[in-house]
Protein backbone atom coordinates (compact mmCIF):
# COMPACT_ATOMS: atom_id res chain seq x y z
CA UNK A 1 0.00 0.00 0.00
CA UNK A 2 1.30 3.19 -0.96
CA UNK A 3 -0.08 7.01 -0.14
CA UNK A 4 -0.21 8.73 -3.81
CA UNK A 5 -1.00 12.59 -3.40
CA UNK A 6 -2.36 14.86 -6.93
CA UNK A 7 -1.66 18.62 -6.68
CA UNK A 8 -3.26 21.67 -8.68
CA UNK A 9 -4.23 20.57 -11.94
CA UNK A 10 -3.02 16.85 -12.01
CA UNK A 11 -5.36 16.91 -8.64
CA UNK A 12 -8.13 18.54 -10.77
CA UNK A 13 -8.12 16.05 -13.61
CA UNK A 14 -7.67 12.77 -11.39
CA UNK A 15 -10.73 14.42 -9.37
CA UNK A 16 -9.52 13.45 -6.12
CA UNK A 17 -6.22 15.06 -3.88
CA UNK A 18 -5.48 11.79 -2.03
CA UNK A 19 -6.11 7.92 -2.25
CA UNK A 20 -4.34 4.47 -1.61
CA UNK A 21 -3.19 2.29 -4.14
CA UNK A 22 -2.74 -1.61 -3.68
CA UNK A 23 0.71 -1.84 -6.03
CA UNK A 24 3.69 -3.80 -6.30
CA UNK A 25 5.29 -1.74 -9.04
CA UNK A 26 8.99 -1.26 -9.00
CA UNK A 27 9.57 2.42 -10.12
CA UNK A 28 7.81 5.48 -10.50
CA UNK A 29 7.21 4.66 -14.43
CA UNK A 30 5.31 0.78 -13.63
CA UNK A 31 3.33 2.41 -11.04
CA UNK A 32 2.31 5.47 -13.49
CA UNK A 33 1.64 2.41 -16.39
CA UNK A 34 -0.73 1.37 -13.79
CA UNK A 35 -2.92 3.84 -13.05
CA UNK A 36 -3.10 4.85 -16.67
CA UNK A 37 -5.02 1.10 -17.38
CA UNK A 38 -7.19 1.91 -14.45
CA UNK A 39 -9.62 4.66 -15.81
CA UNK A 40 -9.41 7.09 -18.55
CA UNK A 41 -8.50 10.30 -16.37
CA UNK A 42 -5.29 9.17 -15.05
CA UNK A 43 -4.54 8.12 -18.96
CA UNK A 44 -5.35 11.79 -19.37
CA UNK A 45 -3.40 13.25 -16.52
CA UNK A 46 -0.42 11.23 -16.65
CA UNK A 47 -0.37 11.54 -20.77
CA UNK A 48 2.44 14.00 -20.68
CA UNK A 49 5.03 13.21 -18.38
CA UNK A 50 7.54 15.93 -19.37
CA UNK A 51 4.92 18.18 -17.59
CA UNK A 52 4.82 16.56 -14.48
CA UNK A 53 6.92 16.04 -11.42
CA UNK A 54 7.26 13.42 -8.39
CA UNK A 55 8.20 13.24 -4.84
CA UNK A 56 9.02 10.10 -3.16
CA UNK A 57 8.36 10.43 0.81
CA UNK A 58 8.40 14.55 -0.10
CA UNK A 59 11.89 14.67 -1.80
CA UNK A 60 11.81 15.63 -5.55
CA UNK A 61 13.02 12.14 -7.31
CA UNK A 62 12.92 10.73 -11.15
CA UNK A 63 10.52 8.42 -12.80
CA UNK A 64 12.70 5.81 -13.06
CA UNK A 65 13.33 5.97 -9.41
CA UNK A 66 12.51 2.47 -7.55
CA UNK A 67 9.44 2.34 -4.97
CA UNK A 68 10.88 -0.61 -2.53
CA UNK A 69 10.33 1.33 1.17
CA UNK A 70 8.38 4.82 0.06
CA UNK A 71 5.61 5.18 1.92
CA UNK A 72 4.00 8.49 -0.03
CA UNK A 73 4.73 9.45 -3.69
CA UNK A 74 3.17 12.94 -5.00
CA UNK A 75 2.35 13.77 -8.82
CA UNK A 76 2.40 17.81 -9.64
CA UNK A 77 2.70 20.11 -12.08
CA UNK A 78 6.32 22.34 -12.35
CA UNK A 79 5.99 24.33 -9.64
CA UNK A 80 5.26 28.10 -9.79
CA UNK A 81 6.09 29.62 -5.83
CA UNK A 82 7.15 32.67 -5.05
CA UNK B 1 16.66 31.00 10.81
CA UNK B 2 12.92 31.33 10.01
CA UNK B 3 10.45 29.34 8.08
CA UNK B 4 6.86 30.25 8.20
CA UNK B 5 4.23 28.55 5.43
CA UNK B 6 1.02 30.11 6.36
CA UNK B 7 -2.29 31.19 5.15
CA UNK B 8 -2.54 34.54 7.21
CA UNK B 9 -1.54 37.99 5.45
CA UNK B 10 1.95 38.83 7.10
CA UNK B 11 3.21 42.46 7.09
CA UNK B 12 6.20 42.88 5.49
CA UNK B 13 7.88 46.14 7.34
CA UNK B 14 7.00 44.49 10.44
CA UNK B 15 8.87 41.26 9.51
CA UNK B 16 11.53 43.17 8.26
CA UNK B 17 12.15 45.52 11.63
CA UNK B 18 12.02 42.19 13.74
CA UNK B 19 14.66 40.10 11.32
CA UNK B 20 16.74 43.29 11.17
CA UNK B 21 16.56 43.31 15.45
CA UNK B 22 17.38 39.90 15.49
CA UNK B 23 20.06 39.58 13.46
CA UNK B 24 23.30 40.70 15.64
CA UNK B 25 26.76 41.37 13.72
CA UNK B 26 25.21 42.08 10.24
CA UNK B 27 26.05 45.04 8.21
CA UNK B 28 23.87 44.05 5.31
CA UNK B 29 20.31 43.26 5.00
CA UNK B 30 18.14 42.03 2.24
CA UNK B 31 14.73 41.69 1.50
CA UNK B 32 12.49 40.42 -1.16
CA UNK B 33 8.53 40.33 -0.94
CA UNK B 34 6.45 39.32 -4.04
CA UNK B 35 3.02 40.86 -4.81
CA UNK B 36 0.32 39.39 -6.25
CA UNK B 37 0.20 41.40 -9.57
CA UNK B 38 -3.32 41.53 -11.64
CA UNK B 39 -3.78 39.27 -14.60
CA UNK B 40 -2.85 40.74 -17.89
CA UNK B 41 -6.19 41.46 -18.70
CA UNK B 42 -6.33 43.33 -15.19
CA UNK B 43 -9.41 41.05 -14.15
CA UNK B 44 -7.56 39.39 -11.34
CA UNK B 45 -10.09 38.02 -8.95
CA UNK B 46 -8.49 35.69 -6.26
CA UNK B 47 -4.61 34.02 -6.77
CA UNK B 48 -5.10 31.15 -5.29
CA UNK B 49 -2.28 29.37 -4.08
CA UNK B 50 -1.93 26.01 -3.47
CA UNK B 51 0.61 23.88 -1.37
CA UNK B 52 1.75 20.68 -0.20
CA UNK B 53 1.80 20.32 3.17
CA UNK B 54 4.94 18.59 5.26
CA UNK B 55 6.94 18.66 1.35
CA UNK B 56 6.76 22.83 1.34
CA UNK B 57 8.44 23.26 4.98
CA UNK B 58 11.26 20.53 4.35
CA UNK B 59 12.22 21.46 0.72
CA UNK B 60 11.98 25.27 2.02
CA UNK B 61 14.10 24.38 5.11
CA UNK B 62 16.51 22.84 2.89
CA UNK B 63 16.80 25.68 0.62
CA UNK B 64 17.96 28.16 3.80
CA UNK B 65 20.01 25.78 5.16
CA UNK B 66 22.05 25.96 1.78
CA UNK B 67 21.98 29.65 1.82
CA UNK B 68 23.22 30.33 5.39
CA UNK B 69 26.11 27.95 4.90
CA UNK B 70 26.79 29.08 1.58
CA UNK B 71 26.88 32.89 2.32
CA UNK B 72 27.51 32.51 5.73
CA UNK B 73 24.80 34.29 6.92
CA UNK B 74 24.29 35.69 10.22
CA UNK B 75 20.40 34.85 9.73
CA UNK B 76 17.66 34.12 7.28
CA UNK B 77 14.13 33.94 6.72
CA UNK B 78 11.68 32.51 4.37
CA UNK B 79 7.50 33.77 4.62
CA UNK B 80 5.03 32.03 1.92
CA UNK B 81 1.17 32.26 2.03
CA UNK B 82 -1.16 29.48 0.68
CA UNK B 83 -4.89 30.41 0.00
CA UNK B 84 -6.81 32.92 -1.88
CA UNK B 85 -5.16 36.21 -2.48
CA UNK B 86 -5.86 39.24 -4.08
CA UNK B 87 -4.14 41.56 -6.30
CA UNK B 88 -1.72 43.39 -4.48
CA UNK B 89 -1.54 41.14 -1.25
CA UNK B 90 1.98 40.31 -0.29
CA UNK B 91 2.99 36.45 -1.76
CA UNK B 92 5.75 35.86 0.23
CA UNK B 93 9.41 37.15 1.08
CA UNK B 94 12.63 36.51 2.17
CA UNK B 95 15.16 38.01 4.05
CA UNK B 96 18.62 37.56 4.73
CA UNK B 97 21.38 38.98 6.68
CA UNK B 98 25.36 38.95 6.55
CA UNK B 99 28.60 40.89 6.96
CA UNK B 100 28.69 42.54 3.50
CA UNK B 101 26.05 43.38 0.89
CA UNK B 102 27.52 40.73 -1.45
CA UNK B 103 26.86 37.63 0.51
CA UNK B 104 23.32 38.70 1.43
CA UNK B 105 22.37 39.51 -1.96
CA UNK B 106 23.64 36.21 -3.54
CA UNK B 107 21.63 34.48 -1.28
CA UNK B 108 18.31 36.21 -1.17
CA UNK B 109 18.71 35.87 -5.34
CA UNK B 110 19.14 31.98 -4.47
CA UNK B 111 16.21 31.65 -2.30
CA UNK B 112 14.17 33.07 -4.50
CA UNK B 113 15.33 30.98 -7.58
CA UNK B 114 14.88 28.03 -5.98
CA UNK B 115 11.78 28.96 -4.16
CA UNK B 116 10.31 29.75 -7.43
CA UNK B 117 10.81 26.40 -9.16
CA UNK B 118 12.01 23.79 -6.17
CA UNK B 119 9.38 24.37 -3.54
CA UNK B 120 5.62 22.67 -3.86
CA UNK B 121 3.55 25.67 -4.88
CA UNK B 122 1.17 26.38 -7.47
CA UNK B 123 -0.82 29.42 -8.73
CA UNK B 124 -3.95 29.41 -9.81
CA UNK B 125 -5.93 33.00 -11.72
CA UNK B 126 -9.14 33.35 -10.84
CA UNK B 127 -11.07 36.25 -13.26
CA UNK B 128 -14.71 36.71 -13.82
CA UNK B 129 -14.73 34.46 -17.07
CA UNK B 130 -12.05 32.05 -16.33
CA UNK B 131 -9.68 29.88 -13.87
CA UNK B 132 -5.68 29.00 -14.88
CA UNK B 133 -3.15 27.04 -13.68
CA UNK B 134 0.29 29.39 -13.70
CA UNK B 135 2.40 28.12 -16.01
CA UNK B 136 5.88 27.61 -14.96
CA UNK B 137 8.45 30.04 -16.57
CA UNK B 138 11.45 28.68 -18.75
CA UNK B 139 13.70 31.93 -17.67
CA UNK B 140 12.69 30.85 -13.36
CA UNK B 141 13.89 27.20 -14.42
CA UNK B 142 17.00 28.47 -16.37
CA UNK B 143 17.88 30.47 -13.62
CA UNK B 144 18.72 27.83 -11.38
CA UNK B 145 21.76 26.99 -13.45
CA UNK B 146 24.10 29.82 -12.52
CA UNK B 147 24.45 28.53 -8.63
CA UNK C 1 11.25 57.91 -7.05
CA UNK C 2 12.17 59.33 -4.06
CA UNK C 3 15.82 59.99 -2.57
CA UNK C 4 16.37 61.61 1.10
CA UNK C 5 19.46 62.37 2.66
CA UNK C 6 18.93 62.88 6.15
CA UNK C 7 20.24 63.58 10.21
CA UNK C 8 17.53 61.99 11.77
CA UNK C 9 17.07 57.95 12.08
CA UNK C 10 14.15 55.97 9.76
CA UNK C 11 12.12 53.24 10.49
CA UNK C 12 12.94 50.87 7.58
CA UNK C 13 10.05 48.31 7.88
CA UNK C 14 7.68 51.27 8.01
CA UNK C 15 9.45 53.03 5.00
CA UNK C 16 9.37 49.32 2.71
CA UNK C 17 5.90 49.14 3.59
CA UNK C 18 4.94 52.69 2.36
CA UNK C 19 7.23 52.35 -0.94
CA UNK C 20 5.36 49.05 -1.31
CA UNK C 21 1.92 50.14 -1.03
CA UNK C 22 2.80 53.26 -3.52
CA UNK C 23 4.88 51.02 -6.37
CA UNK C 24 1.86 49.90 -8.15
CA UNK C 25 2.15 47.38 -10.95
CA UNK C 26 5.01 45.98 -9.44
CA UNK C 27 5.52 42.05 -8.59
CA UNK C 28 8.94 42.01 -7.06
CA UNK C 29 10.06 44.45 -4.31
CA UNK C 30 13.70 44.61 -2.96
CA UNK C 31 15.17 46.30 -0.05
CA UNK C 32 18.59 46.71 1.46
CA UNK C 33 19.67 47.80 4.51
CA UNK C 34 22.52 49.46 5.77
CA UNK C 35 23.36 48.67 9.62
CA UNK C 36 25.87 50.22 11.34
CA UNK C 37 28.49 47.58 12.15
CA UNK C 38 30.72 47.45 15.69
CA UNK C 39 34.20 47.67 15.39
CA UNK C 40 36.66 44.98 15.26
CA UNK C 41 37.56 45.46 18.73
CA UNK C 42 33.90 45.54 19.27
CA UNK C 43 34.34 49.38 21.41
CA UNK C 44 32.99 51.40 18.46
CA UNK C 45 31.46 54.19 20.40
CA UNK C 46 30.34 56.64 17.72
CA UNK C 47 30.17 56.11 13.00
CA UNK C 48 30.29 59.90 12.27
CA UNK C 49 29.12 59.97 8.59
CA UNK C 50 30.30 63.81 6.76
CA UNK C 51 28.66 64.28 3.43
CA UNK C 52 28.39 66.89 0.98
CA UNK C 53 25.14 68.70 1.04
CA UNK C 54 24.11 69.64 -2.34
CA UNK C 55 26.39 67.01 -4.22
CA UNK C 56 24.99 64.09 -2.37
CA UNK C 57 21.36 64.87 -3.90
CA UNK C 58 22.89 65.64 -7.12
CA UNK C 59 24.81 62.12 -7.18
CA UNK C 60 21.99 59.88 -5.77
CA UNK C 61 19.39 61.52 -7.70
CA UNK C 62 21.61 60.51 -11.22
CA UNK C 63 22.55 57.06 -9.79
CA UNK C 64 18.88 56.18 -8.84
CA UNK C 65 17.39 57.66 -12.40
CA UNK C 66 20.05 55.53 -13.93
CA UNK C 67 18.43 52.19 -12.29
CA UNK C 68 14.90 53.72 -12.80
CA UNK C 69 15.64 53.57 -16.44
CA UNK C 70 17.58 50.54 -17.03
CA UNK C 71 15.73 47.92 -15.23
CA UNK C 72 12.14 49.37 -16.12
CA UNK C 73 11.42 50.37 -12.75
CA UNK C 74 7.58 51.32 -11.55
CA UNK C 75 9.62 53.10 -8.61
CA UNK C 76 12.61 52.85 -6.35
CA UNK C 77 13.80 55.00 -2.97
CA UNK C 78 17.45 55.69 -1.37
CA UNK C 79 17.59 57.10 2.06
CA UNK C 80 20.40 57.90 3.98
CA UNK C 81 21.58 59.17 7.23
CA UNK C 82 24.64 61.74 8.32
CA UNK C 83 25.44 62.68 11.51
CA UNK C 84 26.58 60.43 14.31
CA UNK C 85 25.22 56.65 14.59
CA UNK C 86 25.75 54.11 17.01
CA UNK C 87 25.97 50.54 16.55
CA UNK C 88 23.44 48.55 15.05
CA UNK C 89 21.87 51.87 13.95
CA UNK C 90 20.44 51.81 10.41
CA UNK C 91 22.79 54.07 7.91
CA UNK C 92 21.02 54.10 4.54
CA UNK C 93 18.56 51.66 2.47
CA UNK C 94 17.68 51.52 -1.00
CA UNK C 95 14.44 49.59 -2.66
CA UNK C 96 13.27 49.13 -6.02
CA UNK C 97 10.17 47.85 -7.49
CA UNK C 98 9.54 46.13 -11.00
CA UNK C 99 7.41 43.45 -12.29
CA UNK C 100 9.45 40.41 -12.56
CA UNK C 101 12.47 40.08 -9.67
CA UNK C 102 15.61 39.82 -11.82
CA UNK C 103 15.09 43.45 -12.20
CA UNK C 104 14.66 44.75 -8.83
CA UNK C 105 17.62 43.14 -7.52
CA UNK C 106 20.38 43.92 -10.10
CA UNK C 107 18.94 47.24 -9.96
CA UNK C 108 19.21 47.31 -5.96
CA UNK C 109 22.38 45.65 -6.61
CA UNK C 110 23.50 48.46 -9.20
CA UNK C 111 22.40 51.47 -6.76
CA UNK C 112 24.57 49.65 -3.73
CA UNK C 113 27.66 49.72 -5.87
CA UNK C 114 27.78 52.96 -7.14
CA UNK C 115 26.17 54.82 -3.66
CA UNK C 116 29.63 52.85 -1.85
CA UNK C 117 31.70 54.64 -4.17
CA UNK C 118 30.02 57.62 -6.07
CA UNK C 119 28.34 59.36 -3.77
CA UNK C 120 29.91 62.03 -1.82
CA UNK C 121 30.05 59.83 2.15
CA UNK C 122 32.91 59.61 4.38
CA UNK C 123 32.95 57.16 7.75
CA UNK C 124 34.71 57.65 10.63
CA UNK C 125 34.47 55.62 13.78
CA UNK C 126 35.16 57.04 16.79
CA UNK C 127 35.74 54.58 20.10
CA UNK C 128 37.09 55.43 23.40
CA UNK C 129 41.25 54.85 22.53
CA UNK C 130 40.83 56.10 18.18
CA UNK C 131 39.28 58.15 15.50
CA UNK C 132 39.95 56.42 12.36
CA UNK C 133 38.15 57.33 8.98
CA UNK C 134 36.88 53.66 7.22
CA UNK C 135 38.94 53.07 4.21
CA UNK C 136 37.23 52.82 0.70
CA UNK C 137 37.67 49.24 -0.48
CA UNK C 138 39.06 48.03 -3.34
CA UNK C 139 36.28 45.83 -3.83
CA UNK C 140 33.49 48.43 -3.73
CA UNK C 141 35.61 50.08 -6.74
CA UNK C 142 36.27 47.15 -8.29
CA UNK C 143 32.52 46.10 -8.38
CA UNK C 144 31.46 48.93 -10.25
CA UNK C 145 32.78 47.11 -13.05
CA UNK C 146 30.04 44.82 -13.51
CA UNK C 147 27.77 47.37 -14.50
CA UNK D 1 37.15 83.76 -7.11
CA UNK D 2 36.76 79.96 -6.59
CA UNK D 3 34.67 78.37 -3.77
CA UNK D 4 37.18 75.54 -2.52
CA UNK D 5 35.98 72.91 -0.29
CA UNK D 6 37.55 70.14 1.58
CA UNK D 7 35.76 66.89 3.25
CA UNK D 8 36.66 64.54 5.81
CA UNK D 9 40.51 63.72 6.51
CA UNK D 10 41.33 66.60 3.83
CA UNK D 11 39.08 69.39 5.58
CA UNK D 12 41.37 67.67 8.73
CA UNK D 13 44.32 68.38 7.67
CA UNK D 14 43.56 72.15 5.90
CA UNK D 15 42.18 73.04 8.69
CA UNK D 16 38.88 74.14 7.31
CA UNK D 17 35.86 73.12 5.43
CA UNK D 18 35.84 76.03 2.57
CA UNK D 19 37.79 78.97 1.48
CA UNK D 20 37.22 81.16 -1.08
CA UNK D 21 40.46 81.30 -3.16
CA UNK D 22 41.72 84.43 -6.15
CA UNK D 23 43.49 82.18 -8.76
CA UNK D 24 43.71 82.25 -12.22
CA UNK D 25 45.11 78.68 -12.34
CA UNK D 26 43.83 76.90 -15.76
CA UNK D 27 43.29 73.05 -14.31
CA UNK D 28 42.66 71.58 -11.14
CA UNK D 29 46.08 70.38 -11.00
CA UNK D 30 47.50 73.96 -11.36
CA UNK D 31 45.50 75.09 -8.44
CA UNK D 32 46.89 72.36 -6.44
CA UNK D 33 50.06 73.53 -7.08
CA UNK D 34 49.53 77.06 -6.04
CA UNK D 35 47.82 76.17 -2.06
CA UNK D 36 50.83 73.36 -2.05
CA UNK D 37 52.93 76.60 -2.28
CA UNK D 38 51.14 78.23 0.08
CA UNK D 39 51.52 76.68 3.23
CA UNK D 40 52.78 73.46 4.71
CA UNK D 41 49.23 72.05 5.43
CA UNK D 42 48.61 71.93 1.73
CA UNK D 43 51.18 70.63 0.91
CA UNK D 44 49.92 67.59 3.50
CA UNK D 45 47.22 67.38 2.39
CA UNK D 46 47.79 66.84 -1.39
CA UNK D 47 51.04 64.98 -1.36
CA UNK D 48 49.13 62.01 -3.00
CA UNK D 49 46.89 62.51 -5.87
CA UNK D 50 46.30 59.28 -5.94
CA UNK D 51 44.49 59.22 -2.32
CA UNK D 52 41.90 62.08 -3.60
CA UNK D 53 38.66 62.72 -5.66
CA UNK D 54 38.17 66.24 -7.03
CA UNK D 55 34.48 67.50 -8.19
CA UNK D 56 33.94 70.25 -9.59
CA UNK D 57 30.67 72.20 -9.42
CA UNK D 58 29.02 68.84 -7.83
CA UNK D 59 30.62 66.40 -10.51
CA UNK D 60 33.23 64.14 -9.97
CA UNK D 61 35.78 65.25 -12.47
CA UNK D 62 39.43 64.53 -13.26
CA UNK D 63 43.17 66.63 -12.02
CA UNK D 64 43.79 68.04 -14.97
CA UNK D 65 40.38 69.42 -16.01
CA UNK D 66 39.95 72.81 -16.74
CA UNK D 67 38.47 75.50 -14.66
CA UNK D 68 37.55 77.75 -16.73
CA UNK D 69 33.57 78.68 -15.67
CA UNK D 70 34.31 76.58 -12.69
CA UNK D 71 32.63 78.22 -9.53
CA UNK D 72 32.81 75.92 -6.75
CA UNK D 73 35.41 72.71 -6.35
CA UNK D 74 35.91 70.09 -3.71
CA UNK D 75 38.86 67.82 -2.47
CA UNK D 76 38.09 64.63 -0.86
CA UNK D 77 39.14 61.17 0.26
CA UNK D 78 37.36 58.18 -1.70
CA UNK D 79 33.94 57.90 -0.55
CA UNK D 80 32.51 55.10 1.90
CA UNK D 81 29.25 55.77 1.34
CA UNK D 82 26.64 53.03 1.88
Amino acid sequence: MIDVLYFAWVRERIGLPREQVETSAATVNDLIAELILREERYALAFSDLSSLRVALDQELSDFDAPLAGVREIAFFPPMTGG
Amino acid sequence: MQIRVQSEPFDMGAESNAFAQSATGAGAIVTFTGITRDSAAGDLAVMEIEHYPGMTERALTSIAEQAMQRWHLTDCLVIHRYGALAPTDPIMMVATASRHRANAFAAAEFLMDYLKSRAPFWKKEITASKTDWVAARAEDEAALKRW
